[in-house]
């Protein structure tokens, strides 16, 4: 492993994958992969936006073929800083439904996560969190912990909503969340729904798959912080729940286009679909997979419908109304 | 008239080789951060549109914790290093050592499992977030770097200042107030300046407690609004404000001298407490190690346990090692030159100390973005290709130099400061060039110095994260990017043995050091 | 000013006796000198009586204060004693006059400058208030240090070395502006030197040690005239020796006898003064050598192999041989 | 062994000479003593012949070989000059051995051990050739350093104050080691020193220095008789100093007259040696103190409001007052 070259076995077939998932799934993809097709994946982890730089640095002499990201806005800046390229193939137009890729082609999604509000059982009816609308309600006043806006979920969430509603909406809605927060953003997803369960607060944002994790976990702690709190996919009666997509793109430098693209096929074809399902807590991208049956507990939703580029287009955005309402 | 040429070619310094080298190190050292700043200046880019809160809020939650986290780490260094190094109590001899230990644990680490053990859900009853919480996790990950720097202080003191206090009616107590942190207190200087630019630095923790300091605010800038060249220009005032601080402690020392009242020694007078104030002391050298490495050590191996993945980062622990043993051995290169030139030339030598120290304040990300730029203009240049495995390893160690020389340029110094000027001008009245003088002189004679700062090194890069993030090969991973990886996840369990690890395998250097330390009191070998 | 006395005072390193049973008073106003080669316990008995280290055995008393004894040692800060330290040890950190109010800071603040510059100016030094120990010469410096353990009034006086590392000039006048300094405030001083000359020209009373071992105690005169040993002798200056037997009263050295008030037969040491040489024209002894010597000549002599020194008032008119006198006043005999 | 010559050299630090016009030359084969206070300007010559410092003005010669002038500055590693620092400088982390072979790398490996412990000998410590700098005590330091500078045959080697910080006995016995070590290498030393006793003892040629001007060069005996000013005369030992006009070719002092070879009428220094006063029973001067002072009593004796110094044979017996001679071939007299 010290070789730091490391991990090439099929010689000159293989494809080099710049992607900021680090997840335990994205290895058993990537031996699926080199096992269905005989290329082999050397992946470099990282932030997104690092590997975003690495890749302008680098310009046409880069090495990295895909760039892969669990988050659309991330991707939509690759596109627009002009490193993807678009690529349409029937496998990729099949497997990924017109709303969780790029119109243009320029990246694909291949697992879908949904922004879900998590509330405290004792204090809060299920009703109570229908709509994400509800949160900057003054029934939350002092009851609300959310993670930074630094973080890509929480901008996209927003930039989502500027998408639907306008900016106006999307700074009132914030700032009336702003309004109800119990203290500062700190910690991750997780710390929030810790907070909520421990009766810290009454309700937060969070992707879905954190809370889903800690349903699987054998920690008492987490069984309890479970066993206090609740679920709702927010918006069900209206434009339906945000979500997010975990997708790649072909660079636009690319020097193994193709070995690329059969990756980004492979990432939506049925056997990475259902290896996926159980290893990964995100839904499939398709329809017709179904998701790991416990994952499927958390029951059906309605998924908000708009274009995956308005995420990373309203993106600056978003971050500026954070900034203006004081959600750190 | 051979000779006159000869003579007036090697008048002065300026064509020594060894200084040359110097030069070209500095340079390399700085330009990642000169980088920075040029290219926050460049004025073809937007400006800070949004900046002015951003910047006044960073360098407020900056200061902040600077003030709360690194006086805090000042006070509990200092006032450790005086225990151990003047006064007997029971246990000294273990604490001695054990003090260190927290210098293996990166911040981020720290701060994850002070949340993980405190926040909500946690098993401790008060919880450690927040400002205070994060400045309490700085000040007992960060002391060990004042303790370093003050017990050394303490103990090359001159017994006979302390000797001629008491004569003159000081009793031990106030002997410490009065002669002995006066004294002590460029060294401590130091290593408090070190602790709170490694406070400028860090955004892990700052991230994860919620703080906004101008480092999260670097990355605020760069991923939320991401706009790099607001990014850039807040690091900009960061690596400036780190040079201004790094200056105006060196004017603060003023006409005062600290060093040598007397080159003559004699063992350190160590006072006896009396029984309760020996327990006393015990009980605060234990809370110490307690706060800043047992606990959250022994709260890492319990989440190992709960997940033994072990064998799945066994490569990565050895690329850590690797990589963080060649990182240090080039590192220090660089250093030891800088170090030495400093010290046969006092003009050249400020200035590359300035120049090397700068990297220090600036988080790892920055300073890689730095390194990006040089090799973008490079490639741009046709000079390059892309960042090939070479290449990135290369920008890798550069970025690494660049950040880290300064931690290893001090002990350096220092180690060469105790030298008499005539060892230098000796070995040249006996026919010794630059270089014969280096290999055969300063390198040998600073040895125990320059081992101290390849272990310094070798731990500071284990635990760096940001810069080995972006700059690594395909496939590469470290500890620190595995403790990362899983952790931005947020699947603490499987972060802590990665973390853990981190921990272990910077204990072996950081006991060596901490032994050498105890045993190198200046004058005696 | 208080007497201060040492009573069978052992003090040992490493197993190794560093002071062996040495008693010794400092008379109360006046000089005491220890005068012995390096190492030979000087620097230990001043340590001793500061209290800066406990004794082995005996005790040391400071006017009626029993300051230590076996298992006691009064710590230094309370026993009111100044010392000056061979390095000076001035800290660094603070100004001249900063370092002379240091043992002072019972006193308010204007009190304790005031005292601070009135002793700067009594060592001469008042316009270099302000300054740091590193930008102060050697002997500025030893007059700093002494200002600073003089000004609290200390009931003795502590001085180790002082005068050396200075260059003759200055030792010469710092010893002279030393003396007067202590005569003025009237202190007990012990005065540690390794330097006859410096010895004989402060001390009210001399103490020679060797190998941690008193060898006399006396008035500088008695202790030049009136050795007890050959080592003591030779601690006051270049002296001759020579082994023999007494016989008739004398031992009969190459150069001419010297009367010994020991048993005949007796095996005994002849020791000479170089200065005690007096040298004629004749034929008893080659002269080697002739170098001046300041107010002498210093000339080596020969006769039957052994070689003398003589120290003899310069510019003697010497021959290649000459005749020896021994003068009976610097010459001395001990049994061996 | 070459000749080193200095003409006309100058140095400044901070603008204030350190040396000013400085010309002096050590012939080869011979010891030159610099003598003068501290801050003469002693070991800036050393460094400036060493070529550890440019020069402002003048020209250093080391045999025929042009080594400094303005502008030019052989460096010294091409010098193959011998240095002998004051502190000794030897490399701490070498062994005596690899200390004195440091400077002969040029050698095979056999060759520079064989030879290194050659000139360990030489300087009787073959036995510790492998002890390390700090188990050797200070007078084996020095000899080390001694050896080790002179083991590569220097030109010329140059000593700062080698032997400075000793005590007197160890100062006497390395005084004569390094003399004979120095004779037998045949090489030419300069010798930086400000003990007169020293530099008479060990110079063929003195060079007295002051405020970095040269006062005088000249044998030992020469600088003794016949100083050229008050300060040259001082430098060798204490004298009596007096101003007054030339009064039918002498100056009356109140302790007699000093012949001048001066116009009368001029004003005009008499300086007298310590040692030029005879003192007799009479009336003429009051004693004021008597001090021994090793071979001497060192008498302080008052006449018309003058304390002037005597050095008298030890043991003179001396009553209240006493009349005063003036030995003419230790008075001197400068025009003012
Ligand atoms: N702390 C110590 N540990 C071990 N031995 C010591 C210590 N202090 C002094 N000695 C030894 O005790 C003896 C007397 O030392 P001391 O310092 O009193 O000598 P000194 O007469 O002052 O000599 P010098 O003229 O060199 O200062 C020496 O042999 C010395 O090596
Ligand atoms: N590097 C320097 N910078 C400034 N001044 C200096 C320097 N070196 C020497 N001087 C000054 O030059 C003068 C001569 O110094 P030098 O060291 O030659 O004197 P010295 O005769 O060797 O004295 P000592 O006996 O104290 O060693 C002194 O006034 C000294 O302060
Ligand atoms: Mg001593
Ligand atoms: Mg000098």
């Amino acid at each position: 492993a010290c070789n730091p070259s490391g991990g090439v076995r099929g010689g000159e077939n293989f494809i080099n994958v710049y992607t900021a998932r680090h997840y335990e799934a994205d290895r058993a993809l990537y031996s699926g992969f080199e096992e269905a097709t005989g290329i082999a994946v050397r992946a470099l982890t990282g932030s997104a936006e690092q590997l975003l730089e690495r890749l302008r640095a680098e310009g046409d002499a880069t090495a990295a073929d895909v760039f892969v990201s669990a988050d659309a806005g991330n991707l939509w800046r690759v596109k627009d800083a002009g490193l993807f390229q678009n690529v349409a193939t029937p496998a990729l137009e099949q497997g990924v439904p017109a709303h969780l890729r790029d119109p243009e082609g320029a990246f694909w999604g291949f697992a879908k996560r949904a922004r879900v509000i998590i509330y405290n059982k004792a204090n809060v009816q299920p009703d109570e969190v229908a709509t994400y609308d509800t949160l900057a309600t003054p029934r939350f006043r002092n009851q609300i912990v959310m993670r930074s806006s630094t973080n890509v979920y929480q901008l996209s969430t927003l930039a989502a909503r500027i998408e639907r509603l306008g900016a106006e909406n999307a700074r009132a809605w914030a700032a009336g969340v702003r309004a109800n927060f119990v203290r500062d953003p700190q910690g991750a997803d997780t710390d929030q729904i810790k907070a909520v369960g421990a009766g810290e607060a009454q309700a937060t944002l969070c992707n879905h798959y954190y809370y889903f994790r800690m349903t699987q976990s054998d920690d008492p702690a987490d069984r309890q912080t479970i066993a206090n709190t609740g679920l709702v996919f927010p918006d069900q009666a209206g434009a339906g729940t945000h979500v997010n997509i975990s997708g790649g793109g072909v660079t636009a430098h690319a020097q193994r286009r193709d070995n690329a693209v059969r990756f980004l096929e492979y990432l939506v074809s049925d056997e990475a679909q259902t290896t996926l399902a159980p290893l990964n807590s995100e839904f499939p991208i398709r329809p017709t997979i179904a998701p790991a049956p416990a994952l499927a507990a958390l029951g059906d939703f309605k998924e908000e419908n708009i274009p995956l580029d308005a995420l990373g287009r309203h993106q600056a955005e978003a971050a500026r109304i954070f900034e203006e309402v004081g959600w750190r | 008239m051979a000779i006159d040429v000869v003579a007036a070619r090697s008048r002065g310094f300026a064509v020594d080789g060894v200084a040359l080298v110097a030069v070209l190190a500095t340079l390399a050292c700085a330009a990642p951060a000169i980088a920075v700043i040029s290219f926050a200046l460049s004025p073809d880019r937007e400006g800070v549109a949004f900046g002015g809160n951003l910047l006044r809020d960073g360098a407020l939650g900056t200061l902040t914790q600077m003030l709360l986290g690194g006086g805090g780490a000042t006070v509990l260094g200092a006032g450790a290093a005086w225990l151990v190094s003047l006064c007997k109590f029971p246990g000294r001899g273990l604490f001695e050592w054990a003090l260190v230990l927290p210098l293996a644990a990166p911040s981020y680490v720290l701060a994850y499992s002070y949340a993980s053990f405190s926040w909500a859900g946690g098993v401790s009853p008060i919880e450690v977030r927040g400002i205070w919480g994060a400045a309490f996790v700085y000040a007992v990950g960060l002391y060990p770097y004042v303790y370093l720097a003050a017990r050394a202080a303490f103990t090359s003191q001159s017994a006979c200042a302390l000797e001629a206090a008491r004569t003159l009616g000081t009793s031990p107590g106030s002997l410490f107030w009065r002669v002995a942190l006066p004294l002590a207190r460029p060294g401590i200087a130091a290593g408090a300046s070190l602790a709170m630019m490694e406070i400028a630095a860090d955004y892990g923790a700052a991230q994860h407690f919620g703080l906004t300091t101008l480092s999260t605010a670097i990355f605020r800038a760069w991923y939320a609004h991401q706009s790099l060249h607001a990014a850039l220009q807040i690091s900009a005032v960061l690596l400036i404000a780190a040079l201004v601080f790094l200056m105006l402690e060196r004017r603060a020392r003023g006409r005062a001298a600290f060093g040598g009242g007397s080159t003559r020694w004699r063992p350190l007078p160590r006072y006896g407490l009396s029984a309760p104030m020996g327990m006393l002391a015990a009980a605060f050298c234990a809370l110490l190690v307690f706060f800043g490495a047992a606990l959250p050590l022994a709260w890492l191996a319990r989440l190992a346990l709960l997940h033994a993945n072990i064998g799945d980062i066994a490569p990565a622990l050895v690329n850590s090692i690797v990589l963080s043993a060649m990182g240090a051995l080039i590192t220090l290169a660089l250093a030891a030159a800088i170090a030495v030139t400093a010290r046969r030339s006092r003009r050249l030598g400020q200035a590359s100390l300035f120049a090397a120290a700068m990297g220090y304040a600036a988080p790892g990300a920055v300073l890689a973005m730095g390194a990006l730029a040089i090799f973008a203009a490079a490639r741009e240049a046709g000079w390059i290709g892309g960042l090939s495995t070479g290449l990135a390893l290369t920008a890798l160690f550069w970025a690494y130099a660049a950040r880290f020389a300064s931690a290893g340029v001090q002990p350096i110094d220092a180690g060469l400061s105790r030298l008499s000027k005539g060892l230098d001008a000796s070995a040249r009245t006996l026919g010794a060039g630059p270089w014969r003088r280096l290999i055969e002189v300063d390198l040998p004679i600073a040895a125990p110095s320059i081992a101290a700062a390849a272990l310094i090194l070798f731990v500071e890069i284990l635990k760096e994260l940001p810069t080995t993030l972006i700059l690594r090969p395909f496939d590469f991973d470290t500890l620190a990017v595995k403790a990362y990886s899983y952790a931005s996840d947020e699947r603490l369990l499987e972060a802590a043995a990665p973390a853990l690890l981190i921990f272990v395998a910077g204990l072996a250097p950081i006991l060596i050091l901490s032994h050498g330390i105890a045993s190198a009191r200046a004058g005696a070998r | 000013m208080s007497t201060v006395t040492l009573t069978r005072v052992r003090r040992a390193y490493n197993g190794a006796w560093s002071l062996d049973d040495v008693s010794l008073t400092a008379p109360e106003g006046k000089v005491l000198a220890l005068l012995g080669p390096s190492g030979s316990g000087k620097s230990t008995i001043l340590r001793l009586i500061a209290g800066l280290e406990p004794l082995d055995a005996g005790e040391i008393r400071i006017g009626d204060q029993l300051a230590s004894s076996v298992g006691v040692t009064l710590p230094p800060e309370q026993r009111r004693l100044g010392m000056v330290f061979q390095d000076y040890s001035l800290f660094p950190h603070l100004t001249a006059a900063a370092n002379v109010g240091f043992g002072l800071d019972k006193l308010a603040r204007a009190e304790r400058d005031a005292l601070a510059l009135r002793w700067l100016d009594r060592v001469g030094l008042k316009h270099r208030a302000d300054a740091y120990p590193h930008e102060l010469s050697g002997g500025e410096q030893q007059r700093i240090a002494l200002a600073r353990s003089l000004a609290p009034q200390p009931r003795a006086v502590l001085l180790d070395e002082p005068f050396s590392g200075l260059d003759p000039v200055q030792r010469a006048e710092l010893r002279d502006a030393t003396l007067a300094t202590l005569a003025e405030a009237k202190t007990t001083a012990l005065f540690v030197t390794h330097d006859a000359e410096d010895a004989l020209q402060v001390a009210d009373r001399l103490a020679i040690l060797k190998s941690g071992r008193l060898l006399q105690e006396a008035t500088p005169r008695e202790a030049y005239d009136r050795p007890t040993s050959i080592d003591a002798a030779a601690a006051l200056g270049p002296i001759n020796v020579f082994s023999g037997r007494v016989e008739s009263g004398a031992i009969t050295t190459p150069f001419g006898p010297v009367a010994a008030a020991l048993p005949n037969g007796t095996a005994a040491q002849a020791a000479v003064r170089a200065e005690a040489l007096a040298l004629s024209p004749g034929a008893a002894a080659r002269v080697i050598e002739v170098r001046p010597h300041g107010a002498h000549d210093l000339v080596r002599i020969e006769a039957q192999g052994a070689i003398w020194r003589a120290l003899v008032p310069a510019r003697s008119t010497l021959g290649e041989s000459v005749d020896v006198t021994i003068q009976p006043a610097g010459a001395f005999a001990f049994s061996a």
